[in-house]
């Protein structure tokens, strides 16, 4: 499917941000739910990326799909040459999103990983549920979109490695801070979204285990197909395997087993 | 004059040579939101076992230069199940459906070929003696022609639909494993499965796989398939279904000039979910642009 | 601190671990214009015959996808033009020659040893038993564990230069004839040449190498090599030289970390003649990243 | 080598012509030599391409050099996509060139054959040696540089396939023509250079041994390397083979045999 590049900018060194005209014939993207994308003709690379919805919006009726995007390798590369006008080729909206039902949720995010949870902020605002964003990074650079996110009426804390921007250390520090000082009544009310490298979402496990609180995480493995076609995907669940693309990559953080490799 | 794209294989007749492979496109209805599955030669299922098998550890895949490796460990939801909850589906829609199996020993073998005889809605089976991901059964069978008589030979005893036999790429001279196929009774050949490939993590000195070796599949391995093909058709008098790297309709012309009587679409469907329409218009396309009355004039048609 | 490059192969010592592959390089004078070839862990040459070999007709060559076809066959300049025009002048420049070699038959390869034996200037022999070109010998003694054995045996009776056996990557189990070759009394195993392969051109319904099949090489194969190596490398206790689709250092890295005692890059040179150089520096520049002294240290160091 | 693109113009439909920044320190390309380049990382196309050296000039002493090629596949298609400013990965130059030490010159071009051989008609111009250019191609859009060549003082021919431009037939058919007409001393005197498809070629292999013309052709077999590495790029020879970019592309009509395959 070829949809039109709308616009894009550079957000930081390594960040781009895309718009991209959403087809009306489409189904709606759902917060955690993920694309398809490929940039190039020949079979290197072979594979199509996954790229999580950033955000999602109508302008005038018609839908927009953000997509944000850290530019590591080929792809991502080719999609940050890409000017407002030029033709993306996608596939989706694939796979199961975060469900955003709780009376506080809190967003927890490792570099990119903010780029599924800000549409979720987004919703946050229209609906008036308390939000708190925990946003971690390498480096100042890597820390994005804290001020609209700050415009969306969530309560935000930075904390990066060589504590260029916020505090420095991992984002799981202000994080853990913050649960031990809430009540019972509020732990129980709280829910946590969690999107970022597997150590993280490891520690995230770790801590909402000893605080008993709930999260969900949206998970990141290689994905040849992110349709359920390759079986490719698997993440270890207690008793058996899941795959990201189908059943996630939004999973009850109780769904997988993090002592797997 | 629209070309006639039928074909035959022993007494499978498919209204085209365009089919999905084993492990590539689920069970069928996977494909169905990029295409009306009931328009393929057919459809080959994700290979079945007895009993449901969870596959291996993560990380099954991986990325390699036009290709990529799996150790999927042919995960699947068994034979009761593809019965019960996928076959009628299938039959509603109105596909042609092949089943891939295979089994840990000969008996297995035997036992599913016995199970699915004679089942209303299959219309062939395949037999994957060349999973090279299963540490009993599959590679050491595919690999050695007197075992492949041997299986072969039991799973004919036990089923009178066409039976495809799906050969590993993994030996020294293909024909071989081939003729011992012919030999013991298969109706078709189908070439190649996925070559045994590793890939490594430099960063952290592991395999890319948590079971270190793995199938190569892809455009990759193009060249190797149509060569085993080629050799295979100068050897044995049996159809053969081509399958390997094949991308656009190009490939798969390659495929049935080298002697291929259809082909296999496997690693696209992950990219191209849709490209089984394309790769069927080309080969008409062409079969037009060359003059070519029947698809079977083409069959084999390399002049060398 | 610099790291420590130099690897041991046999008596076999190299400065570093990067080599040019044969028959990608030609007699590498002809890199001269693009890096001391001084700098290399060594260069193996073409093939080298007793007789100059005019080689296969056209078409030779063919792209595939990250992958290419060639059926060269060998052509080669002879023995005695190699002593006498090219060796001469690699003294000169300081290189570490390989001289890689081959025959139509056990004879060719005893005499060829014999004559190459104790000529100034030529570091060790590289056996070429793989090759899938050349209609006699070649592919039928690489392909057998016993005619390995009988064709090593026979060299290694002829010279006491350090003994390198290339073998081909197209039978079942590659560790049948390394352990072959090993035991003959090679020093060390070049992993892997070329797989068989073949493309049609469906324009004109004709093979694209005039011999039809050719070998298989570049980054498409890579995964193949990779699993090869390090099959050898668990089974078999010799030094091995891995290659096969290298195009980058990460990619040498994989062959190092999979047990190969250094590299050889062939395809790469014809796109990117002087990437042997960011391949050693690369190789030098993760040494120090992650902390090796040496990188003998590294060679086999996958954890699995 | 990265090289600069210093001008970009689509010629029609489907040739282009780039204008790249000649470094100094690279020897001068001489009349049909070729380059190879490739636009892509990754390996899908694995090859360089070649593409002869279509002119060159010194433009306030610093060089030249003109591209020109037919869009056909991924390589090309990104070329033509490039615009001033931005890097090509270039080597050469390599290969043998056009003799030009005739007293008369003909130019034989089909579609891009042209391409080669408008350099040599530059630099007769500076000379003075008469010329002749016979231009084939498919159809209008595949005759180019015919004003140009008309500027340069060639007398210029041209047939197209559908006689959209000039006369309709071969190439070979106003060559034929032209050399009947020649008296045995302008035979003598006449040196054809001929680039363009493989049957073209054979053709004018065939009528240049009519009609006692001396010839000089440029080959295009494929190429792996450029520079006699591979042994991949050979040409049938009267009693073996020659390497089209080591001992060619530009033959000796007499040099190859024009029957093998
Ligand atoms: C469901 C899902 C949603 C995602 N959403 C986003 C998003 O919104 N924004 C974003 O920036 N990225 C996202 N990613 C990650 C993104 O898909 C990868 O970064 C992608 O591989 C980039 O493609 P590339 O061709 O640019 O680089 P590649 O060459 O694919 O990757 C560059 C480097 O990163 C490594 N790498 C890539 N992916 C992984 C991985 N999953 N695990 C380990 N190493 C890896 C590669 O090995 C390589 O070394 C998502 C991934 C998934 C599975
Ligand atoms: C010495 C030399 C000089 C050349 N100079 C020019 C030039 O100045 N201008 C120009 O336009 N072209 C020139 N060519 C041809 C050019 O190199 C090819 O067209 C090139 O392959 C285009 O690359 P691509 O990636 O765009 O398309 P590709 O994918 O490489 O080619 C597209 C199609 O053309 C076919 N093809 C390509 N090359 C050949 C061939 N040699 N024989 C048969 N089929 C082929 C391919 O199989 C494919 O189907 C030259 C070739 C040589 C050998
Ligand atoms: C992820 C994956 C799973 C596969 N599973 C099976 C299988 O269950 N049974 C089988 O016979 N082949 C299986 N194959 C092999 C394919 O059917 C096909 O033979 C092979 O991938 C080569 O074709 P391709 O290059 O077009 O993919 C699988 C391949 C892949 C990539
Ligand atoms: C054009 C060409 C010619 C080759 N000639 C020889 C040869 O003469 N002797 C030999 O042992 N290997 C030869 N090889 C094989 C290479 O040395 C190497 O083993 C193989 O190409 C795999 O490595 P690569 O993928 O890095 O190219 C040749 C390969 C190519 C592509
Ligand atoms: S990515 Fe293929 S099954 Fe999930
Ligand atoms: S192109 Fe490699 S030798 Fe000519």
């Amino acid at each position: 499917m070829l949809l039109k590049i709308r616009a894009a900018r550079r957000l930081t060194e390594d960040f781009q941000l895309l718009e991209v005209d959403w087809p009306a014939g489409l189904p709606e993207p759902l917060p955690g739910q993920f694309v398809m994308v490929r940039t190039r003709e020949g079979t290197d690379p072979l594979w199509r990326r996954p790229l999580g919805v950033h955000d999602f919006r109508r302008v005038r009726g018609a839908g927009v799909l953000s997509l944000l995007f850290q530019i590591v390798g080929p792809t991502t590369h080719d999609l940050a040459g890409l000017a407002p006008g030029a033709p993306l080729d996608l596939l989706g909206p694939h796979g199961r999103g975060f469900k955003i039902d709780a009376a506080e949720i809190w967003l927890v995010s490792g570099g990119r990983g903010v780029a599924p949870l800000f549409y979720v902020a987004r919703l946050l605002r229209r609906t008036g549920v308390p939000c708190r964003a925990f946003l971690g990074g390498r480096s100042a650079g890597h820390i994005l979109r804290e001020r609209d996110l700050v415009r969306f009426g969530c309560r935000v804390e930075v904390a990066t490695d060589d504590g260029s921007r916020g505090r420095r250390g991992l984002v799981t520090e202000p994080l853990e801070h913050a649960l031990s000082r809430l009540s019972a009544r509020r732990r129980a009310a709280v829910m946590l979204l969690a999107c970022g490298p597997h150590g993280m979402l490891k520690a995230v496990a770790g801590i909402v285990a000893v605080h008993g609180v709930a999260a969900q995480v949206s998970v990141d493995p290689l994905m040849a197909c992110g349709r359920g076609l390759c079986l490719g995907c698997t993440v270890a669940a207690p008793g058996g395997y899941r795959l990201a693309c189908q059943h996630g990559p939004v999973f009850n953080v109780r769904d997988l087993d993090w002592d797997a490799r | 004059m629209t070309p006639d794209l039928k074909v035959r294989i022993g007494a499978l007749e498919l209204p085209n040579p365009v089919l999905l492979a084993s492990g590539t496109c689920g069970y069928g209805l996977e494909m169905m939101p990029h295409g009306n599955i009931a328009g393929l030669g057919a459809v080959v299922v994700k290979g079945l076992s007895l009993l449901p098998s969870k596959g291996n550890p993560p990380p099954r895949i991986v990325e390699t230069p036009s290709g990529m490796l799996n150790s999927i460990g042919l995960e699947n939801i068994g034979l009761e199940a593809f019965l019960a909850d996928k076959l009628p589906k299938l039959r509603h829609l109105g596909a042609r459906v092949i089943v891939n199996f295979y089994g840990g020993c000969r008996d297995d073998y035997r036992e599913l070929a016995a199970r699915l005889d004679g089942v209303e809605g299959i219309h062939a089976l395949e037999m994957n003696i060349s999973c090279p991901n299963v540490e009993r059964g599959g590679v050491l069978i595919g690999q050695e022609p007197e075992e492949v008589h041997k299986a072969v030979a039991a799973v004919r005893g036990a089923t009178r639909l066409p039976l495809l036999v799906k050969l590993t790429p993994n030996v020294t001279d293909i024909r071989l494993t081939a003729r011992a196929a012919a030999e013991a009774g298969a109706d078709g050949l189908t070439l190649i499965n996925t070559l045994q490939g590793m890939a490594v993590d430099v960063e952290t000195r592991r395999p890319s796989l948590a079971r270190i070796v793995g199938g190569l599949s892809g455009p990759a391995i193009r060249p190797v398939a149509v060569r085993m093909v080629w050799q295979v058709r100068q050897a044995i008098a049996l159809p053969i279904i081509g399958c390997g790297g094949i991308w656009t309709a190009r490939d798969a012309l390659e495929f049935l000039i080298a002697g291929a009587t259809a082909v296999q679409l496997g690693t696209v469907n992950f990219t191209h979910p849709d490209r089984w329409i394309d790769v069927l218009a080309g080969i008409e396309a062409y079969l037009d642009r060359h003059k070519f009355e029947h698809v079977t004039d083409l069959i084999g048609s390399l002049e060398s």
